[in-house]
């Protein structure tokens, strides 16, 4: 083990490149919209932080390997290569001020996929020693420990004996020839353990045959927030392991972000095969029960409810019309806020800068944005599905004293769920 | 007394119980599993809860400090997991519980506050690895029992 | 020659009456864009004129000058001219050839040395003086000598103004314009191929009357030579609206229509035609259907081609397209096969990235 | 070196060697992006790419309201430059019958006067573009020296074509014979810097809409 030096990050820009890449920096034309697309330019007004300028190291590379005048200036030595004290100048830039949202995707007129570029920048970066500190922790006990927080089985078997005690039916774990199997985030399992009673109440009531793995309940892949392929697809292959031993229909993806993005987009391009199986996001299959006419609730929440669009599950993963579908189901007083669905502001913390201390101040300046959205439309309380969202969403509310709670949509879904059967009765 | 032999009779009973007298009971709950957490306000918040005649906006600034210490307490993504401190964060849960006001939660204070304290309970067995299964359940019974009764 | 008489006396002599006079200096005023108020001056001045001994030297030329000149409607005006002036020489139009005809010439300017009017016309040869001689002298030393003497001189059509067509590529004959040979004397460029003949008349008699009259930067009278025939052109709102003749048959044509894609020039042409019109104000090269070739402006033949329109690329852009964009395959499949080599390279050098090798110093 | 030789040298040789870097230049860059190719996608797709790709080329000419309210200016002026350019280079009779001649393609022109007027105005917002880029404090952050030499390039044509139209100062076949060098440097220019975006924006927003339809997202 070498270790991260200048070259090998040199080197994974020089295999990250391709057509995309370079189709995106020969279009573009330096207009500065994606800067006014992007939380972290918007609420700090710096300039730095405008998208594009955070992949300059990576053009810079481009330019010199892929085009014409590029490599003759490159070389001649008249375009120097890039230097290791650039990369930790754009450190913070690719790490601390990019979730990894997609909003400067959407936006750019030229239509530069700009997230598609930091995804494969932070390839480079991380080879090179240029990951932040927390991230690379956070990494390191997901493949160690099997959990990016350290969570291991037998904390999340008590958190199941628990929850059994409180629905009254047992939750499967390791069922072979379950339909699904489904993963969780440690999110989940340490701040909110009531969303596994949740599911469990759910596909007990609508007759669901589901499992947990032991050996796989980890949903989240730190790699590819990190940018390491090769430690995502470690994780990533776990989990495939796991659903193949079991013999699974498909894979659940929880209430989580990145673990869908990870799961479900870049799994099998990451260990180089389509999987055996389908992936699909719990919200989808909540959304598969109610057109199934399986899923039944009762009673409407009277309080005004809004929706924070999660940006990797839906303006990056295409989970956006399942969402509304299942509010409606419950909710009366629903109402979108502005820029919503696809278009929606990212709430912050994603994309790693949850887990890098170092982000913390901005990270919380850049929650301003979400702030501003919610004061449009001043809900009673903001439903999402995504359990980092949700912490960094009550971090916000708290630190701008705004009395929001942050509800689970899976979880609203189930304490609406009708015709609850009775739990028999369990010996004493 | 009756006793109690499952959660769903314990459910039963708690949400019976109007709800002044769920927040005292609420408060017993949390009370025992209160050294768990060194979060000085939730302890106040508890006295709060253990109050019966404590005024409404008593119980609503309780409430919201007990949402600050829940907040500080809960763990961050990515950071190393502390069950003990986990366990904290629970009893901190509990104890917003025990004192928002009836409604605003499906189900009764008294009944999520119980849970959270034994999903308390539950982080502290996982901390030092012990199994004390049922053992936090039949410990909320006979805090119950003993309430009904006295 | 009786040259001491004034032109008012020769009139009077001829019979022309005042009032013939006077109409005749209105024309001329109106003609040369003048106020009315410049009657009476141009009259007291051509009054007084004396009659200036003019010269007129043809040196490589179609003699198509002096048959314009000729064909000028007024013919009044031109006999005018001619008894205004004193012709001293012009070997088509002069009686006496041969040595009489040069020793009038050498006389006249012997008498009127620094005086006298050069008026030339036909480009001078300077690859071989043998190319164009008059009595054996070349152009070029007749034009030295003559010049020497005059006044001023006049150019009269392209050939003398530019060097005209026998200046077109490839131009054997070395031919050149006066003003390229002579340099300090005043010179008026009466350009076109030939000029209008009312123009030719013109500027001669503003020159009798006020000397060298305003010039733009190519030596024309700008009274004649100031506007394009564009600027004047009766199709104008044909070529504002976009309307045009795609051909000289078409439905275009017939509705006489811009002609800008037939190749004229007249956005590019400096000349009175559009507005003095030719044979006596009958019609000009536009109104007959035909485009501008531009002969009042320098190489007009070279200007690639009547029939093309001036700003269109002359080469053949659609090989060049053709030949280009198989180069450009050929160099771009090539650098391709040179960057997928330097990224296949890459991938070969990967290092495979576990959790050790994220920590600088790790 | 007269008026007129000058404009057939621009007309001539210039322009043919203008053509030819443009062409090769343009190939290249072209074939220097799509010849790195792309991974597959192993993953099961949800929508169609291909649907996508072609959705995004035209979708993403008009912004969404949120964005055009944050960036009225870049997109107004950028909108009115660019319609100006296209309306006067392409509806222009005299430009027309240069395509014409090298295309052998022609179509209806626009009245002449309304063709002039746009070209006032194509001028004004490329003032108000040069204005914004060195006022706004994001594009003056990204700006370098190719952004503003490009935007120089970019209105010369404009301004040289009005002056030629015009014929205001030097006589018209030197006015003429400058407005179509400029041209030419625009030609010489376009393959190697951000002009080149006028293709490769096409292949962007195809990949982009490619990459966000194959997840089922409208991007």
């Amino acid at each position: 083990m070498s270790g991260p030096t200048l070259a090998r990050g040199l080197n994974a820009f020089k295999e990250q490149i391709d057509a995309p890449t370079a189709s995106f920096f020969s279009s573009c034309v330096h207009c500065g919209m994606c800067a006014e697309a992007c939380l972290f330019f918007t609420e700090t007004r710096d300039p730095k932080y405008t998208p594009i300028y955070k992949l300059e190291p990576l053009r810079k590379v481009w330019w010199q390997e892929y085009t014409f005048w590029g490599k003759l200036a490159s070389t001649v030595g008249l375009s120097k290569p890039v230097t290791d004290a650039e990369l930790t100048e754009w450190e913070t830039l690719v790490y601390d001020s990019c979730t990894m949202c997609g909003r400067c995707t959407m936006v750019c007129p030229v239509g530069n996929d700009i997230t598609y570029m930091i995804r494969k920048m932070r390839e480079g970066m991380a080879a090179s020693g240029h990951a932040p500190p927390g991230l690379i922790g956070a990494t390191q006990r997901a493949v160690t420990i099997g959990s990016p927080m350290g969570v291991k089985y037998p904390a999340l078997e008590a958190q199941i004996r628990h929850t059994e005690e409180e629905i009254g039916f047992s939750i499967p774990v390791d069922v072979v020839g379950a339909d699904y199997l489904c993963t969780l985030s440690s999110m989940e399992i340490m701040n909110f353990p009531e969303y596994i009673g949740a599911i469990a109440r759910i596909f007990h009531e609508t007759g669901v045959s589901w499992t947990i793995s032991s050996e796989a309940f980890e949903a989240t892949n730190s790699g590819i927030q990190i940018g390491v392929s090769e430690i995502a697809a470690v994780l990533v292959e776990r989990i495939v392991k796991a659903a193949e031993k079991l013999k699974v229909k498909a894979v659940i993806s929880p209430e989580c972000g990145h673990a869908y993005m990870a799961i479900r987009w870049e799994g099998p391009n990451l260990i180089g095969r389509p999987y055996s199986f389908k992936v699909v996001h719990i919200l989808e299959v909540l959304d598969e029960l109610r057109k199934a006419g399986k899923l039944r609730t009762t009673g409407k929440e009277s309080r005004r409810l809004t929706y924070h669009d999660p940006c990797q599950i839906s303006r990056r993963g295409g989970v956006y019309e399942q969402p509304r579908n299942l509010l409606k189901m419950v909710a009366e007083n629903f109402v979108e806020m502005p820029d919503t669905g696809i278009m929606n502001w990212c709430c912050g913390a994603g994309g790693g800068v949850s887990a890098n201390e170092r982000a913390e101040v901005l990270k919380m300046k850049a929650f301003k944005r979400k702030k501003a959205q919610l004061d449009a439309v001043a809900p009673d309380a903001l439903v999402t599905a995504c359990a980092n969202c949700r912490i960094q969403l009550e971090e916000g509310l708290e630190e701008n004293h705004m009395d929001i709670p942050v509800i689970s949509l899976t979880e609203t879904i189930a304490e609406h769920l009708a015709g609850e059967t009775h739990p028999e009765a369990r010996p004493s | 007394m009756t006793e109690i032999r499952n959660d769903f009779e314990f459910r039963q009973k708690l949400d019976s119980l109007e709800p002044a007298r769920q927040r005292t009971l609420a408060a017993r709950f949390v009370e025992s599993v209160l050294p768990l957490c060194d979060d000085e306000r939730v302890s106040r918040v508890v006295k709060v809860a253990a109050n019966p005649h404590a005024s409404a906006d008593e119980l609503a600034t309780a409430l919201h400090t007990a949402k600050v210490a829940i907040i500080d307490s809960h763990a961050r993504c990515g950071a190393e997991c502390d069950w003990k401190d986990q366990a904290g964060y629970f009893v901190a849960r509990a104890a917003a519980a025990a004192v928002s006001p009836a409604g605003q939660m499906a189900g009764g204070s008294a009944w999520h506050a119980a849970m959270s304290s034994r999903m308390a309970e539950t982080c502290r067995s996982i901390d030092t690895a012990e199994d004390n299964a049922g053992q936090a359940r039949k410990q909320q019974y006979r805090i119950l029992s003993e309430y009904l009764t006295a | 020659m009786k040259t001491d008489q004034t032109l008012g006396e020769r009139l009077r002599q001829q019979g022309i009456s005042r009032r013939g006079f006077l109409k005749f200096c209105a024309a001329t005023a109106s003609l040369l864009a003048l106020p009315p108020g410049m009657v009476p001056v141009i009259a007291a001045a051509l009054e007084k004129a004396r009659r200036p001994s003019v010269i007129w030297l043809s040196f490589q030329e179609c003699t198509g000058c002096t048959e314009s000149l000729t064909r000028s409607d007024a013919a009044s005006v031109e006999d005018l001219i001619f008894n205004t002036i004193s012709l001293d020489y012009h070997h088509t139009l002069q009686a006496a050839s041969g040595t009489g005809a040069e020793d009038a010439r050498e006389s006249a300017m012997k008498e009127n040395w620094g005086k006298y009017v050069l008026v030339v016309d036909g480009s001078i040869p300077t690859a071989n003086p043998g190319y164009s001689t008059i009595a054996g002298i070349s152009n070029v030393d007749m034009l030295m000598e003559a010049a020497a003497g005059a006044a001023a001189i006049v150019a009269i059509g392209s050939c003398a103004s530019f060097g005209g067509i026998p200046h077109a590529r490839p131009n054997p004959t070395g031919a050149v314009s006066v003003s390229d040979l002579i340099k300090d004397k005043p010179i008026i460029n009466v350009s076109g191929c030939p000029p209008i003949p009312v123009v030719i008349t013109g500027v001669l008699t503003h020159f009798l009357t006020f000397g060298i009259p305003e010039l733009d930067e190519l030596h024309r009278p700008k009274a004649f030579y100031g506007k394009s025939i564009h600027d004047r052109c009766y199709r104008r709102p044909f070529y504002d609206k976009g309307l045009f003749a795609e051909s000289f048959d078409d439905e275009g044509a017939k509705k006489g229509w811009c002609l800008y894609k037939l190749g004229c020039k007249g956005p590019t042409t400096y000349n009175a035609c559009a507005t003095t019109k030719w044979n006596q104000g009958t019609s000009f090269p536009i109104q007959s259907g035909h485009p501008c070739l531009g002969c009042s402006e320098p190489d007009f033949w070279d200007a690639g081609g009547f029939y093309h329109a001036l700003s269109i690329p002359t080469g053949d852009t659609a090989q060049t397209v053709l030949y280009g964009a198989a180069a450009g395959v050929g160099a771009g499949v090539a650098l391709g096969a040179l960057y997928r080599a330097g990224k296949a390279h890459a991938v070969h050098q990967h290092e495979k990235v576990t959790i050790n090798d994220l920590e600088k110093g790790g | 070196m007269t008026e007129t030789e000058f404009l057939l040298w621009v007309r001539g040789p210039a322009f043919q060697i203008a053509t030819v870097i443009f062409v090769v230049g343009s190939i290249v860059r072209i074939l220097e992006i799509m010849i790195l190719g792309r991974k597959p996608n192993l993953a099961e797709a949800r929508g169609s790419a291909v649907a996508g790709g072609l959705r995004t080329i035209i979708t993403r000419s008009w912004p969404d309201r949120g964005t055009f309210k944050r960036s009225a200016v870049t997109l107004v002026s950028g909108y009115v430059f660019h319609a100006g350019l296209f309306v006067t280079i392409l509806l222009f009779a005299p430009h027309i019958l240069v395509i014409d001649e090298v295309l052998g393609i022609s179509w209806p022109a626009l009245p002449t006067p309304l063709v002039d007027a746009t070209t006032v105005i194509t001028i004004i917002a490329l003032v108000v573009v040069l204005l914004h880029r060195i006022k706004d404090p994001v594009l003056r952050f990204l700006s370098r020296f190719q952004d503003y030499f490009v935007w120089f390039l970019t209105i010369l044509p404009v301004i040289t074509g009005y002056v030629a139209f015009h014929r205001i100062g030097l006589p018209p076949p030197t006015l003429i014979a400058i407005h179509i060098l400029s041209v030419e440097l625009l030609m010489i220019a376009f393959p190697f810097t951000k002009l080149a975006h006028a293709f490769t924006l096409f292949i962007s927003r195809w990949y982009n809409g490619a990459i966000a339809g194959y997840r089922g997202v409208n991007s």
